[in-house]
């Protein structure tokens, strides 16, 4: 306050200081508060990428250096080996499964988690729960579920007359079954998302929608999904990018197997890489990867945010 | 509400939670069990004896680890908060050439498998001798794209006149944030507080990887302990082990549940 | 990773002035207790070394750390490895050959297990410790054997044998079977044992213990017995699919859902305890009693760091050879169900007691006792083992889509074949 | 065109305490009747349960002489408009008008010629492929209004539905609404908290207290004569001035010791001694020489253009006085002013309730005007 | 106390259009200056360039002298009241008050006893501990001022601080701001879009329209003189009724045909035939026998218990006229009305600017009355 009131005095020293006083460059200050995250970021994100899409063009030793430079040859390698096709595939197969399906439980479950009934913050509890579990605890449970002699599951379909399913040893239903526990584990978090998306709309629609007497399912389809679509959007964006990279369930149950039928990519990344050292082809590998999520993430937003109403 | 409609519903409701809740009310029940009961392929324990949890905690230093995750959870949940909220900050209230760049680029990271980071990574911490000690362990977790995103659009709801009223008063822009924004946003801070711990506190690769000693070990490493290869598993004393990892996020998810909800949502809209 | 880092490190003390000897290993469950122990006892007993176990994840996850930090300050001064690792170890050229301390310390190795100890020699040159052993065996449910009217003091010895048993073992009602003849793991190394027992090569070059292997062998006439033993027997419906864990396999047999299966020598203890009838154990099958080779072992051995100060090493070697010890190495066997070393230790009282108890283990121990030791025997030495693995593994599983088990074994063949190219150009 | 009666109405969403009771009340056929009150009163609350979307706790609800307690909203043949117009956002204003529509089996062209004829009657033929978030906020009180039409629904409910627009809107959009309303001949259902827009609206209006009725009927009368002190200062602008005065001799002693006297004495006061006096603002004149009843020393002076309000102290309560003109007077100034003591308004201390206040002689007629 | 000039000030936002240009004014120390316009028209803007939290792009702008283009907000001295008030939610009232005041580097104790007095200036004392969240709109209006005073800052300036109040709240927070700029003698720049609010409080008033001074001056001076239809439309309530006419020997030729005639040929016309005539509401009045301008039919009646409007058509245009007291008037019948030629604005048909008016006589002071 002094400074102002001197200032005021002495009209002329007002036009010099203020070009003193002028405060720093906004880019300056805005840098320095990313500071930290792009430090982080550049250390411990881009720069281990930028490795591998280095280290991709190369035969690397066992230790991860790089020996000679062989171009794009792992990638042609990848792209004609039918093990990398299988990954291909078993992770498309994956996306597949996991995504709607998870999506369309949750949105049934945040449905109905979202009428107004007593009791009803117990069921959401209850529904959110799985999202506190962490892989390695769900993984094991289900590993113990799924066993084919004394895992609950054929237990309850023997019930039913089914026969034993062999389900993390047979093909068939190997990749269904990791996807069935994948759903689970993300069930919780899903249904979070889009319950809240539901609160957020606004209850009045739903009092006009009541005099004008249109059935649930109109409401659901006309009011309802338009309204939720930028959480649906959000959801399955973050889903997708989820999905391609899951891990720690894989490991898990199936180990990639059997027959590579689990073996997704990033399974296959972490095999290349940690168990047989093939750093060049894992780094190959983790680049394709990376540009698959990139494309099914911008093919997203071109396609779906089209379809998305912001309020 | 009609009346069909809502027994409907309710059972419906319990229907899925029944379905939802069974793996884990499974695991609690085999959790009790012998070692025979459970090669039997029984549902539930002929009675409920503590003995594999006491195994579960003699067998690996159970409860050292439960505090060693508890700390690194608390470590990288204050430092994504602390970080993701200076980076939201820029994002929102500070106008410059490049932000919009720059923050797709933080979106993006979003998108890289970290398997493929693993290696490189683990290179750095050892270069920086982070290895065996917290700061391997949390500080490469204190960036964070999604926690980054959440708070901005939570910060975008800030009125701009409150930057302006402050800037009018002569308040520097750092104490606007400490005092103003970040009080705010308590509830999107709580989400992804949550959030931070239950993610860190699940982790495995990692942390296996940067520590030698038990001294900084975590629980999810004290779950892999139990199980063994060669000879069999004590599936009880796992599944023991399960609950007892569990069991600190269940329940800081059951109390947070509703803010959480709430402060998801808030990022998951524009 | 410079190599400038192999350096001499500092050694490590303790607090109380002791030499610190870190031990990564893959022990988890009761073994990790048993180890503890043991290590405790060590460290307990003298006030100079002070060994550190630390618990690395599985034989993978443990070796992929070792492979980063080899060399660097953050090295364990002795680490366990899988036997397919060895080769990896002997190549990465950040270990010291536990040869160099035996010549120093005089060190009697003959009181070693031969048929242990020869898979860690190479060249003459013994690289490894040998630690925890253990070698495949039949296992089988004497109850059912009674129940099916055969003789539960007699299991088959050959495949035609053990065909013709698996048949009377199998129950069936309708199309459903409650009962299963015979299983294998879908684990390579059951496969490698059964190629190893009828004398067979994993790969060439003496299965590579004279020269880099370049070409696979699993596939000629042994290995296709194996698989199609395998064939024919799922084909009959007497063999039954357990995947790829171990668990799983186990409780298999204890529900009774198989009768007979190869396991390892060290989960055959727990396997008594837990089951609800008589467990009986015999040798491996092979096709013609006059194949028979004996078997290669399995397991881990230790380590030894290039880069630790000499201090440190000889604080490990010291360690090693109280670990060899028959003392120690009766308990270890007695609690782990792992091979002793020492032979000397099976005399040990405890030994006796427990095989008394368990009169399944010596069976293990008379198997591995009777082995010819051949390059066969020996086990194989390749770098790419854990890969070649996974490769095996998934040509078993193809076997239970319908491949014919030749072009399923070439497939096999193949990979490996190239994985070894790719590692041979490194 | 169908009758809404309110018969011992009630409404307790806690099943402890009621939020409104006690309320009887008929709505005639072709009515426009505006519910008025201040926040929290139970203004909507009401409308919601005439609605169908909130459960009638107490009492019994006919529309159209049908006893409607238990009806499906849809099943109440009657149109809402919302406080915030509740329009789809993802929809066209199209789609938005013709919402719903589908369930009254009307054929597709029938929809098309309402919903150009109503689009039409409000001005938004242009607009009809337009997004809500495209249109101003009058716009989208014109489709929000068009979605009510277009059903033909014979009783119309409105929530504040004018609450969202500026001042010159709001105006223009209260004439609009109520000439639609006459054209359609709908019964109207109006809630507002505004009471212009009640008193320029109403053919009849129901003033609402903390869940019970003040008043009811012609806004006229309740100007003239309202029932109690919340009725007088709630309706009319400026509000009524109140002030406590004790009864001494046939004057109306102020707290200040000042008095105004009363015309003659009145009958219904039984007695009571401390009354409340009430007058309207533009009854307070410039006194001339002769019937000067103080002269006050003025706070504040307003000027409209072409009236001036003038505010003063009078006994406890800031009073203020409207004249017409523009006048210029200096904050400070002592002023005297004339009280005419038929337009005084006596109500008890106690209950509020009006004792006495003498009839308006104003009912002015073009007729009268130009005698 | 502190004079702000504006010095040929323009603005824009992207380089290319100004958003406001041209703006010449000296607000002098101590004044009440309000800058009102619709929605728009760069009221905001121009607030934000003095408050320095917007970059002033063209002229110059003086504060105190001190040419203040390029100082910081916090330099210049001043104190803001924004339009949603700005309160810090989670922030008690005493602390909003007190946030910021430490920068200005102010004992405790001072700091505390400002607090006290603004709190009980402004009746807020015992409100101190709660949070915004628990206070009534006019409370949190109320806080928001009290921040503004505590800062004993010379100028203070509000964006339109009562536009999220409902009516009588706002018709009370206009006095009482009126009243603590006077007692605190703080020069005040005070941005509306209501003209009430604006002829109500405003020393001195400028009139926008598009970024661009339609007029600045007196409130009564610019009622009584609108320098363009603009401005004579904005300022008033109903506004001024407009119709193009032409004129034909000193009559006012409606487009329907009706006329009234000029009281006496105007100079300033400039032989123009084509003009925009202009008559207040309140100067329509109902004919008596003799003086019948129009016989009109009535669109609308609105009687708002002290007034009535009444809505008709004249030539293009709807037109309003306000009469004294509760008039019976159906919709639909016909009125005769008379408006005296004396009242007319005439404005040129295409600038809009006025041609003649007659100064009004109507300057009405207690003085002048009492005689
Ligand atoms: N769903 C509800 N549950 C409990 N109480 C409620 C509910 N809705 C309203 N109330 C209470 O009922 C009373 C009347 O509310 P209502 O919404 O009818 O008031 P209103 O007159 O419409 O007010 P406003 O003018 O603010 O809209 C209030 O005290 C309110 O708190
Ligand atoms: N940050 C900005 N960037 C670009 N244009 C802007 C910005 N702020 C305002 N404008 C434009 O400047 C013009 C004036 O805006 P301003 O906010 O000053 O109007 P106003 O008179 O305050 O209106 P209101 O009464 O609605 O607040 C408008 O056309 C607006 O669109
Ligand atoms: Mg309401
Ligand atoms: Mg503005």
């Amino acid at each position: 306050m002094s400074a102002v009131t001197k200032t005021a005095n002495s009209p002329v020293s007002v036009l010099a200081n203020p070009k003193e006083k002028k405060s720093m460059p906004t880019i300056i200050v805005g840098l320095a508060y990313l500071l930290p995250s792009l430090l982080l970021f550049s250390v411990f994100l881009f720069y281990p990428m930028i490795k591998t899409l280095y280290l991709s063009l190369f035969i690397t030793d066992t230790q991860g250096n790089p020996l000679n430079f062989v171009g794009l040859q792992n990638f042609l390698y990848l792209f004609t080996d039918p093990n990398f096709l299988q990954s291909m595939k078993a992770t498309f197969l994956f996306v597949l499964y996991t995504v709607p399906i998870g999506l369309v439980i949750a949105l049934f479950l945040a449905l109905i988690a979202n009428e107004k009934l007593k009791g009803i913050g117990f069921f959401r509890t209850m529904f959110s729960s799985t999202m506190g579990m962490s892989v390695a605890a769900s993984s094991v449970i289900w590993m113990f579920m799924y066993n084919p002699t004394i895992g609950v599951i054929n237990k309850v379909l023997n019930l039913v007359g089914i026969h034993d399913v062999q389900w993390l040893l047979d093909p068939k239903y190997a990749l269904v079954a990791v996807s069935i526990s994948t759903i689970w584990m993300n069930i919780g978090f899903t249904f979070l998302i889009l319950l809240g998306g539901l609160q957020n709309i606004d209850e009045k629609l739903y009092e006009n929608a009541r005099i004008a007497g249109v059935s649930y399912w109109y409401q659901l389809r006309k009011i309802t999904l338009p309204m939720l679509s930028p959480t649906l959007f959000f959801i399955i964006t973050v889903s997708f990018i989820n999905a391609f990279q899951t891990f720690g369930q894989i490991d898990i149950l199936t180990k990639g197997g059997p027959t590579d039928s689990t073996n997704v990519i990033v399974y296959s990344i972490y095999k290349d890489a940690f168990v047989n050292y093939n750093v060049g082809s894992a780094s190959a590998q983790a680049t394709i990867l990376f540009f698959c999520i990139l494309l099914v993430t911008a093919l997203q937003f071109k396609l779906g945010e089209r379809k998305v109403h912001y309020q | 509400m009609s009346i069909t409609r809502k027994w409907t519903t309710y059972l419906l409701l319990i229907a899925a939670t029944l379905v939802l809740m069974f793996p884990i009310l499974y695991a609690f029940s085999i959790s009790f069990m012998s070692g025979a009961e459970v090669l039997e392929g029984k549902i539930w324990p002929s009675s409920f004896s503590f003995e594999n949890y006491r195994d579960a905690f003699e067998k690996v230093p159970l409860l050292h680890y439960l505090i060693n995750s508890f700390a690194g959870s608390i470590f990288v949940m204050a430092g994504q908060l602390l970080v993701s909220s200076l980076a939201a900050f820029a994002f929102v209230f500070i106008k410059f050439k490049g932000r919009d760049a720059i923050f797709f680029l933080f979106i993006s990271t979003m998108m890289i498998p970290w398997e493929a980071t693993m290696v490189p990574n683990f290179l750095t911490a050892q270069k920086l001798g982070w290895i065996n000690n917290y700061l391997g362990l949390t500080i490469p977790f204190f960036a964070l794209a999604f926690g980054t995103f959440l708070l901005r659009q939570q910060f975008k709801t800030i009125p701009n006149e409150l930057y302006e009223a402050s800037q009018v008063a002569g308040i520097s822009r750092f104490r606007f944030f400490w005092n103003v924004v970040l009080p705010v946003s308590k509830t999107s801070l709580v989400t992804l507080g949550v959030y931070s711990f239950l993610t860190t506190w699940n982790m495995y690769l990692w942390p296996l990887l940067v520590t030698n000693t038990e001294d900084v070990r975590t629980v999810q490493i004290g779950l892999k302990q139990m199980q063994t290869q060669e000879i069999s598993t004590d599936w009880g004393v796992v599944m023991a082990a399960v609950i007892v990892v569990i069991l600190p996020t269940l329940l800081l998810l059951f109390l947070g549940q509703k803010r959480l909800q709430k402060g998801l949502t808030q990022g998951a809209i524009k | 990773n410079s190599t400038g880092s192999s350096e001499a490190q500092e050694t490590k003390k303790t607090a109380s002035g002791k030499t610190e000897v870190v031990f990564w290993h893959a022990m988890s469950g009761d073994l990790e207790k048993s180890l503890n122990k043991i290590v405790d006892e060590y460290n307990k007993s003298q006030d100079k070394v002070e060994v550190k176990p630390v618990f690395q994840g599985t034989y993978e996850e443990a070796q992929t750390k070792f492979n980063t930090v080899a060399g660097t300050k953050d090295a364990p001064a002795i680490m366990q490895t899988f036997e397919v690792g060895t080769k990896f170890m002997i190549d990465s050229g950040k270990i010291q050959p536990v040869q160099k301390f035996i010549d120093q310390d005089h060190y009697d190795t003959s009181q070693w297990e031969k048929n242990i100890s020869s898979y860690y020699q190479v060249d003459g040159k013994q690289y490894s410790m040998p630690f925890n052993s253990s070698t495949p065996v039949l296992v089988y449910n004497k109850d059912a054997f009674k129940k099916a009217g055969l003789d539960p003091e007699n299991p088959p010895k050959t495949y035609d044998e053990l065909k013709a048993a698996a048949k009377k073992l199998t129950e069936k009602q309708g199309n459903k079977t409650s009962q299963y003849g015979f299983s294998i793991l879908n684990y390579g190394w059951f496969f490698e044992e059964l190629v190893a027992s009828q004398g067979g090569l994993y790969v060439d070059h003496e299965n590579g213990r004279k020269g880099d292997a370049e070409k696979a062998g699993f596939n000629g006439k042994e290995g296709q017995n194996a698989f199609n033993l395998i064939n024919d027997m799922y084909k009959e419906g007497t063999f039954y699919n357990v995947g790829q864990n171990w668990d799983d396999m186990r409780a298999a047999f204890q529900s009774k859902k198989i009768a007979m299966f190869l396991d390892s020598s060290a989960g055959i203890k727990t396997l008594v305890d837990n089951a609800p009838f008589d467990v009986g154990v015999s040798y491996i099958p092979v096709p013609k009693e006059e194949d028979r080779q004996g078997v290669a072992i399995g397991g881990a051995s230790l380590w030894m760091s290039k880069g630790i100060s000499d201090e440190t090493s000889k604080a490990a070697w010291d360690f090693m050879k109280y670990l060899a010890t028959p003392e120690v190495q009766a308990k270890w066997h007695v609690e782990s169900g792992y091979f002793a070393v020492n032979p000397k230790a099976y005399e040990q009282d405890i030994v006796k007691k427990e095989w008394e108890k368990y009169p399944q283990l010596k069976v293990t121990v008379d198997q591995l006792r009777e082995t010819k030791p051949t390059p066969a025997t020996q086990g194989a030495l390749i770098s790419v083992f854990p890969e070649s693995r996974q490769k095996v593994v998934t040509g078993m599983e193809s076997l239970y889509q319908g491949v014919k088990p030749k072009k399923a074994l070439d497939q096999a063949a193949k990979e490996t074949n190239r994985a070894l190219e790719v590692a041979n150009q490194k | 065109m169908k009758k809404v009666e309110l018969v011992n109405i009630g409404k307790s969403y806690d099943q402890k305490t009621n939020v409104i009771q006690d309320i009887n009340v008929t709505i005639e056929p072709g009515e426009f009747f505006v519910l008025v009150g201040p926040s929290g009163c139970g203004k909507s609350t009401m409308l919601r349960m005439i609605a169908g979307l909130e459960e009638v706790t107490q009492g019994e609800l006919l529309i159209g002489d049908v006893k409607a307690n238990k009806l499906l909203p849809s099943q109440r043949d009657l149109s809402m408009v919302f406080q915030n117009y509740a329009l789809y956002p993802h929809l066209t204003v199209e789609q938005n008008i013709l919402f719903g529509l589908h369930t009254k089996k009307i054929s597709k062209q029938e929809q098309q010629k309402r919903c150009r004829e109503a689009a039409e009657m409000l001005g938004l033929s242009e607009y009809l492929k337009r997004k809500p978030r495209q249109l101003s906020g009058g716009q989208r009180q014109r489709v929000a209004l068009a979605r009510a039409i277009v059903t033909h629904s014979p009783i119309c409910l409105m929530d504040e539905p004018l609450s969202n627009l500026d001042a010159k809107l709001r105006a223009k959009m209260r004439s609009e609404i109520r000439q639609i309303q006459r054209k359609l001949g709908i019964t109207m259902i109006y809630v507002t908290h505004d009471q212009t827009e009640a008193m320029t609206m109403a053919d009849r209006m129901m003033i609402l207290n903390g869940g019970n009725i003040q008043q009811v009927g012609r806004p006229l009368d309740i100007y003239n004569a309202p029932k109690n002190t919340f009725v007088a200062s709630f309706i009319g602008s400026p509000p009524m001035n109140l002030s406590n005065v004790s009864i001494e001799n046939n004057l109306l002693v102020f707290e200040d010791r000042r008095a105004i006297s009363m015309s003659t004495p009145h009958s219904n006061l039984n007695g009571k001694k401390e009354v409340v006096v009430g007058v309207r603002p533009e009854h307070i004149q410039l006194a001339t020489n002769d019937n000067t009843s103080f002269i006050v020393e003025v706070d504040n002076v307003e000027i409209l253009g072409t009236e001036t309000l003038l505010t003063f102290h009078m006994g406890d309560k800031q009073w203020m006085a409207k004249w017409n003109g523009q006048w210029t007077i200096k904050v400070g100034e002592r002023v005297p002013i004339f009280i005419d003591p038929k337009h005084l308004f006596l109500f008890d201390g106690d209950t509020g309730s009006c004792l006495h206040y003498e009839p308006s002689a104003e009912d002015l007629t073009v007729k009268g005007a130009l005698v």
